[in-house]
């Protein structure tokens, strides 16, 4: 076993989880001193911007739990906090990074034993996988991430899909999953990549030959993103190296 | 500007069950250093008196503005040091807990240094969020003395005396023209046979005597805004619309009976009625002539696909309608066609035996093999298989009586919408918790009781009035409530006015303003976040966890901040 | 200790290593056994389905005996000893019967009160003398020996007329095992019925019933079974190649003891003297062992 | 001028709501409670029909709320002994046992358990495990303090140990405490004593108490629980080996005027269906089986969690009353006599654990409370309401009012509603009897 001590944030609700951890305090069970807690009042408070800048900043696993579906003190909270975990799990993967650095568990104010086994299991599969690369490029990476998390279009998408999919759109006809899944990968991506650009432009002006070599992207991609940055104000022309522009973000507005 | 942060941190021994294995003198000493952290001290026991004493001497002396106590629970513990910090005169906001013994010393027992290391880490989250910090208050809501009760049967009638009897004014709205809803097409109550009139006669002259009881009769509610303490609600009345202010609704509006039509031969078959048509047969004319055999059918298009739901009276009705033909007539013959008796608990289960012993036939049948009931000249032919005898029963029957089980009202849908209360899947009026909470709403302020909620017998539906005159007259006697601090709070600069927030809101606590910006009201407000968290803008703060101070938690814990 | 001993039809007729074991065990245990002048058929189970007059008349003056004797009567029969309880209950509860049941007995100048003591010889065994005097006595344990315990039916049914035993849980005959130095425990179908009384109905669903407790039995891994009921002797005992052929099972063989004998056997006394060459069961092997 | 308190006899889920509802509104409450803890038996169980909730979960927020309530005196240990007087004004007599234990000091740490050396059974588990002679009566224990059981400590039986009163760093531990008479006037009282489950061992047919792995439905709550003796683990009680095949009894003791009671106890078909799919959550590949007589679904959502039962989860439904449970010596598993009364025939089935869905029983202590009180107790010595439509919650004696389970077996939600009714009906006779 490798000496890498993880640091691990578990965000718990007030209602089960948090009782449930008490209850295995109460009960003497041991488990891993690695998870540093934060105390929330329910799973759904939990933004996906808060784990991304978490991972960005040097935590290695971040594990969100729950009071069990059907029992959330606030009636339908963790059914969002799901939701928004699916997109968490999403922009972990797109920056590089295993996806099963993030946890979503539910756990009752009954189940001390089992709060013990989830963290016990969660530190050793961080463990595991090691520490998060602490390199420039992961880095910028998880922030073009956390950005992604932030933007309006993700975060309206999450925040209509457990209606959507369960109750149908105003039209009365319902989205399968599948079909909402597509239209959220294509949105995270989109997102993802665009805040990526503004971020390795803000490091550096460069051209979008440069951009899309960097990235491995084709450039007539990397250039329709640019566009759109561009029609944000995010970036903008710095200067004409030849005849190849070269484009540096604008301070985010 | 911002006065300056000085934080105290009390770190607990809890005798030895942090002080066994947190090295806690270390960890004061750790505290000390942190920034913004101006006192730091260990206590055996932080909880006991002196422990809360030591807290406000500190605060006093060193001048503190913000309170760190690492020990256990705040799931146990934060109100009393809350309230051990308001005492001194700190806001009891100002105040955070770092959990060192049930997350931490408890926990990791074996590993002493480790479980020190992380307490210091806990108390380093603690007073990053400390820092941020910033004192809230419970706005106090007045609650009008003033009860509205929809609904003029037992139930609501019940409601409204009980509300009087508290002593609050209290509006009645009737949908019909004169109050006692469906016992007033009862005869007998089962189990004492007490005569309906004798149970709602009373109630009825009460409520028309009081001067406390304002009765709508032919009205209905037809809109309702505001909210706990403050309801504004608008009554169609033969008179135009009434507008009515209550600080609290109590739901009574009852339930229908189902008309089988087309089930065993009902409106087709001569001699086939349902209970409440023979109820209502025994109030008229008191008895049943020329009826020699009667066979009783039971969960009548209720326990099916189409209506899942047990309409648990018709058995004991059953029984006790057996019971009074048999007294009157030993030598009839009185089958009761059943799936699963329901007559639970003591008095019911005696009329079950009853029945029986006076002679009823029992006889059980299959849900996929009912009965059949057809025409013939000399009546009513019922033809029954019994698994249990491995035969079909064939009956000449006089007269054949169905139970048809207790329905949803049809308006409601409607009422529900106004009152912003949801409906389960039956039609039937849904509660706010089905163990704990079973005459509340998850709406505050609302409540519901009788067979609005679901089907019941007439002592149920008055006790559940009582429980819910009792919920209601809760916040209208206290005459003012105080709302939770930890609310969301919408900046109207960022809101686009999207309304995810309002979609997600499980109390309803969010609406949309007259500038079409979302607008939380703070007494619905249960504090949850997830509005916060998934509003598009982030505009949307939660109070006393809002993002700076998770985050600030957060990065506390990932490395020296 | 002294009883007047019943012995019935059964015994008499044909159970005749059932009797020997008792008149050569008990004495030894301090028992007296006195027999009973002119008693007859208890009634059971013939006439009883026929005349319930005539079976409590002949259990009646067979207790009306015992009565004058004045001992408590030790029916060896479960039968007879259920017959004669029955009876008590009955007259007991109806004076009325009684009466026309005396006013016959009176005829050969007997009366039947209704105070005498009906003992089974489990009550007399276990309750009268009891197992630690029976370990005393003990020369010859039958250690290594595991015995099923039978008590047979109507050693404790009807349960809230027989309190020979708990109905549902006998535990005495396994108790007067274990004071042999045997082993025994519970096994499922300890208090299933032998089938004897189906005989004369239905031969060979009696033979399916008796069977299958044996192969039970067997599968347990108990060496023997025990009991102290005629009826349910002559099933396990008399009729197991019957059986055996029934169920087409050649492995089944089981040797099956009278309490007595086997009593009889760990107070040393001869094989014989027990009428243990008369069983029809192979029980040999153990005698053996235990002789050795 | 302050308006009288009322007084709640009984701190199980009906004494605690109808407290909370009396207190929230502004009167003082005082809860008295026999045992250490406040909770009853909704503490013991482990979810909650048809919802599944976990029962301690949701009602712990409540205890707590009522401890830290600053108009609710809670007194544990205690029983009334004596009321006269009349609606409006009672004077009541209540006794309090000693604790040996200061609860103003104790703190709950758990230490002296830890150190106490005197194993007894643990009653609160239903004696499927060992406490210490001083102990909290359970992890969620209201108020978390610890009582000597004196029957055990060795100091109180051998005057030898005291263990515990050297090793309290609170010092709390105090064997000189006697018991204490308690006076109160009160407006109004609330009864709410609650139920017990029946004994089953005199039905020897289904060897309750012979065989070990034959439990009440009590008993299997505890089994199941995650706080449980086993963890929650569902492990033979016998030889500790995983039970996969289950079989529930229904209306043992119940709805027979032969050999119990005539009445039907209203909640074990739906707690038996959801033991039954606790145990399929757990372990869908497990076989359980549920033996019925008539399966009451009368309630909201009944019909629905039978359907869900048998449908998703596969729990078998089987209509007849089983005639005998034995015991194979060998594999040592159970196997159960029944006759499926809609076949007709006759069959056993081999399982791992037998639950038995008891009666729910009047509790003894019922009869000397109800002469106290001056109440009328009904033949099963329940206490009897003045109507049954039109006073469920009154009694003979005005101002004395019944709630839960203590006048008839009933479920959750109807011991609550009938608590906020009860408190209903205090308001009104405080309203009446103040000035």
């Amino acid at each position: 076993m490798s000496d890498f001590e993880p640091k691990i944030i578990g965000f718990l609700c007030n209602w089960c989880s948090y009782a449930g951890a008490d209850l295995a305090g109460v009960s003497r069970i041991q488990y891993p001193s690695n998870i540093r807690v934060i105390r929330v009042m329910c799973s759904g408070r939990v933004d996906p911007v808060m784990p991304l800048g978490f991972l960005a900043e040097g935590a290695d696993g971040v594990m969100i739990t729950g009071c069990h579906i059907g029992d959330c003190h606030y009636i339908d909270g963790n059914l969002y906090a799901r939701r928004k975990f699916g997109l968490l799990r999403r922009l972990v993967e797109k920056a590089g990074l295993e996806p099963e650095r993030v946890m979503l568990e539910w756990v009752s104010a009954s189940e001390g034993q089992r709060f013990a086994e989830i963290v016990t299991e969660f530190t050793e599969r961080i463990r595991g996988l090691g520490p998060v690369a602490c390199d420039e490029e992961t880095r910028l990476n998880l922030r073009a991430a956390k950005a992604a998390a932030e933007e309006y279009r993700l975060r309206a998408l999450v925040g209509k899909e457990e209606k959507l999919v369960e109750r149908g759109n105003v039209y009365g006809d319902d989205v399968t999953q599948e079909e909402f899944d597509r239209i959220m990968d294509e949105a995270v991506e989109t997102e993802y990549t665009r805040n990526r650009i503004r971020l390795m432009l803000a490091r550096e002006p460069m051209s979008v030959k440069e951009l899309a070599y960097r990235m491995g992207e084709e450039p007539g991609n990397v250039l329709s993103h640019v566009a759109s940055l561009r029609q944000r104000g995010w970036v903008a022309l710095l200067e004409l190296q030849g005849n190849t522009p070269i484009y540096h973000a604008m301070e985010a507005s | 500007m911002t006065e300056e942060i000085r934080i105290g941190v009390f770190v607990c021994h809890c005798g030895v069950n942090i002080g066994g294995y947190v090295d806690v003198p270390s960890v004061v000493e750790y505290a000390e250093r942190l920034p913004d952290v101006a006192y730091a001290e260990p206590n055996l026991y932080t909880c006991s008196s002196d422990g809360l004493q030591k807290i406000q001497e500190a605060i006093e002396k060193h001048g503190l503005n913000r309170v760190v106590v690492a020990s256990c629970t705040p799931r146990t513990h934060e109100p009393l040091f809350q309230s051990a910090c308001e005492e001194a005169g700190l806001n009891r906001y100002l105040f955070e807990m770092a959990n060192i013994r049930d997350q931490c010393s408890w926990v990791h027992m074996r590993e002493p240094e480790k479980a020190t290391q992380k307490a210091k880490d806990l108390v380093r989250m603690a007073v990053a969020k400390a820092r941020l910090l910033v004192p809230e208050e419970e706005p106090e809501i007045d609650v009008l003395p003033k009860g509205l009760v929809i609904g003029g049967g037992v139930s609501g009638l019940t409601a409204a005396l009980s509300l009087m009897d508290q002593g609050f004014k209290v509006h009645l709205v009737e949908r019909e023209g004169r109050l006692g809803g469906t016992l007033l097409k009862l005869d007998k109550l089962f189990p004492s046979n007490v005569k309906a009139s004798e149970v709602i006669d009373p109630l009825v002259e009460r409520v028309e005597e009081s001067n406390d009881v304002t009765v709508h009769l032919d009205s209905k509610v037809s809109d309702v805004k505001g909210f706990i303490g403050n309801f504004d609600v608008v009554v169609d009345t033969p008179g135009g619309p009434e507008k009515l202010n209550v600080g609290t609704i109590i739901v009574a509006t009852g339930a229908g009976y189902l008309s089988p039509e087309g089930l065993y031969g009902y409106g087709r078959v001569e001699g086939v009625v349902t209970q409440l048509e023979l109820e209502q047969t025994f109030k008229e004319v008191g008895g049943l002539e020329g009826v020699e055999t009667l066979v009783m059918i039971q969960c009548v298009g209720s326990r099916n696909e189409e209506r899942a739901y047990c309409s648990r009276v018709c058995c004991t009705e059953a029984m006790k309608n057996a019971i009074r033909l048999l007294e009157k007539d030993p030598r009839r013959d009185v089958y009761i066609l059943y799936r699963d008796l329901q007559t639970y608990g003591i008095e019911f289960s005696a009329m079950e035996f009853d029945a029986k012993k006076r002679g009823a036939r029992l006889v059980m049948y299959d849900k996929d093999r009912p009965p059949e009931v057809t025409g013939e000249e000399k009546g009513p032919l019922v033809r029954v298989y019994s698994p249990l005898l491995d035969e079909e029963l064939t009956i000449e029957a006089d007269m054949v009586v169905l139970a048809a089980p207790i329905v949803p009202n049809v308006d409601n849908e409607a009422l529900s919408r106004h009152l912003k209360v949801p409906l389960n899947s039956d039609g039937f009026f849904m509660e706010a918790h089905v163990k704990l909470r079973p005459v509340d709403f998850a709406t505050d302020g609302v409540y519901v009781c009788g067979t609005a909620h679901s089907p019941k017998e007439v002592g149920e539906s008055v006790y559940q009035a009582k429980a819910a005159a009792s919920r209601a007259g809760i916040p209208m006697a206290r005459g003012s409530l105080k709302a939770a601090a930890i609310t969301s709070v919408v900046d109207e600069d960022r809101c686009c006015g999207c309304g995810t927030c309002i979609e997600m809101c499980p109390y309803n606590a969010i609406t949309k303003n007259e500038r079409g910006l979302a607008q939380v009201e703070p007494a619905v407000c249960k504090g949850c976040g997830v509005c916060g968290a998934s509003c598009p803008e982030g505009a949307i703060t939660m109070r006393h966890f809002t993002d700076e101070q998770l985050e600030a938690q957060g990065l506390a814990a990932i490395g020296e901040a | 200790m002294r009883y007047a001993l019943y012995l019935g039809c059964t015994i008499q007729s044909e159970q005749f290593g059932y009797e020997a074991s008792v008149r050569e065990t008990l004495p030894r245990l301090g028992v007296e056994l006195a027999d009973m002048e002119g008693v007859s058929c208890c009634g059971f189970p013939a006439l009883n389905s026929v005349s319930k007059l005539g079976w409590h008349y002949l259990s009646a003056r067979n207790l009306a005996i015992a009565e004058n004797m004045g001992l408590a009567v030790l029916p060896l029969c479960n039968g007879c000893h259920l017959s004669f309880v029955e009876t008590k209950h009955a007259l007991e509860k109806d004076p009325e019967l009684k009466n026309v049941i005396n006013m016959n007995l009176d005829k050969e100048g007997l009366s039947y009160r209704g105070d005498v003591r009906v003992v089974h010889l489990l009550e007399a065994l276990h309750d009268e003398v009891g197992t630690q005097k029976i370990s005393e006595e003990v020369v010859k344990p039958l250690e290594g020996m595991k015995i099923a315990s039978h008590p047979g039916c109507h050693a404790i049914r009807p349960s809230d007329l027989q309190k020979v035993d708990d109905a549902e849980n006998p535990r005495k005959l396994d108790d007067l095992v274990r004071a042999l130095g045997a082993e025994t425990f519970d096994y499922p179908e300890k208090i299933d019925c032998c089938g004897s009384q189906l005989a004369l109905t239905s031969g060979r669903v009696t033979l399916r019933i008796a069977g299958e407790k044996l192969q039970a039995v067997k599968s347990y891994g108990f060496d023997g079974l025990v009991t102290t009921c005629p009826f349910c002797f002559k099933m396990y005992d008399g009729r197991q190649r019957a059986i055996k052929a029934a169920l087409k099972d050649d492995s089944l063989s089981l040797p099956v003891f009278y309490y007595t004998q086997l009593l009889g056997l760990a107070l040393g006394l001869e094989p014989a003297r027990l009428g243990l060459q008369m069983n029809r069961s192979p029980v040999d092997g153990l005698v053996k062992s235990v002789l050795e | 001028m302050m308006d009288k308190p009322v007084l709640v006899i009984g701190g199980g889920v009906a004494g605690i709501q109808a407290a909370l509802d009396l207190a929230d509104r502004g009167l003082n409450v005082h809860l008295v409670e026999k045992s250490p803890s406040i909770g009853g038996v909704m503490a013991q169980l482990d979810k909650t029909f048809p919802t599944m909730d976990c029962s301690i979960c949701i009602l712990a927020p409540k205890m707590i709320e009522c401890s830290r309530h600053p108009n609710i005196t809670i007194h544990t240990l205690s029983q009334v002994k004596e009321v006269t007087g009349r609606q409006g004004d009672f004077d009541v007599k209540v006794l309090k046992e000693p604790r040996y234990v200061d609860e103003s000091r104790c703190t709950g740490c758990g230490l002296c358990s830890e150190k106490c050396p005197t194993r007894v059974s643990d009653g609160w588990q239903k004696g499927l495990t060992e406490r210490k002679a001083i102990y909290v009566m359970f992890p969620q224990a209201v108020p978390l303090v610890a009582k000597i059981d004196s029957e055990h400590c060795l100091y109180f039986q051998k005057g030898v140990c005291q263990v515990c009163s050297r090793v309290c760093p609170a010092g709390a531990i105090d064997y000189t405490q006697q018991p204490e008479e308690i006076s109160l006037n009160v407006s109004s009282i609330i009864v709410a004593t609650g139920i017990q489950e029946l004994d089953p061992s005199y039905i020897g047919e289904y060897g309750y108490g012979r065989f070990k792995d034959v439990v009440t439905s009590l008993e299997f709550e505890r089994l199941v629980c995650a706080s449980g003796p086993t963890g929650g683990h569902l492990d033979r009680p016998s030889d500790g080996r995983h039970a996969d095949r289950i079989a529930f009894v229904q209306c043992v003791g119940s709805r027979s005027h032969k050999n119990g009671y005539p009445y039907c106890s209203s909640v074990c078909c739906m707690y038996a269906t959801k033991e039954a799919v606790l145990i399929k959550e757990h372990d869908p590949g497990s076989e359980v089986t549920i033996f019925y007589m008539d399966l009451k679904v009368y309630g909201q959502g009944f019909q629905q969690f039978v359907d869900r039962a048998k449908l998703h989860w596969g729990v078998e439904y089987v209509r007849g009353r089983p005639g005998e449970i034995r015991r194979n010596p060998i594999t040592g598993d159970l196997v159960v006599w029944y006759e499926d009364t809609i076949t007709g025939d006759v069959y056993e089935k081999t399982v791992d654990l037998v639950v038995l869905c008891t009666t729910l029983i009047a509790r003894p202590e019922n009869k000397e409370l109800a002469d106290v009180l001056g109440l009328k107790l009904d033949e099963w010595g329940f206490f009897k309401s003045r109507d049954p439509v039109r006073g469920h919650i009154e009694t003979d004696v005005p101002g004395v009012f019944v709630c839960g389970c203590c006048h008839g077996p009933r479920d959750i939600p109807e011991s609550v509603a009938e608590a906020s009714a009860g408190a209903a009906y205090a308001a009104e006779v405080s309203r009446r009897c103040t000035p």
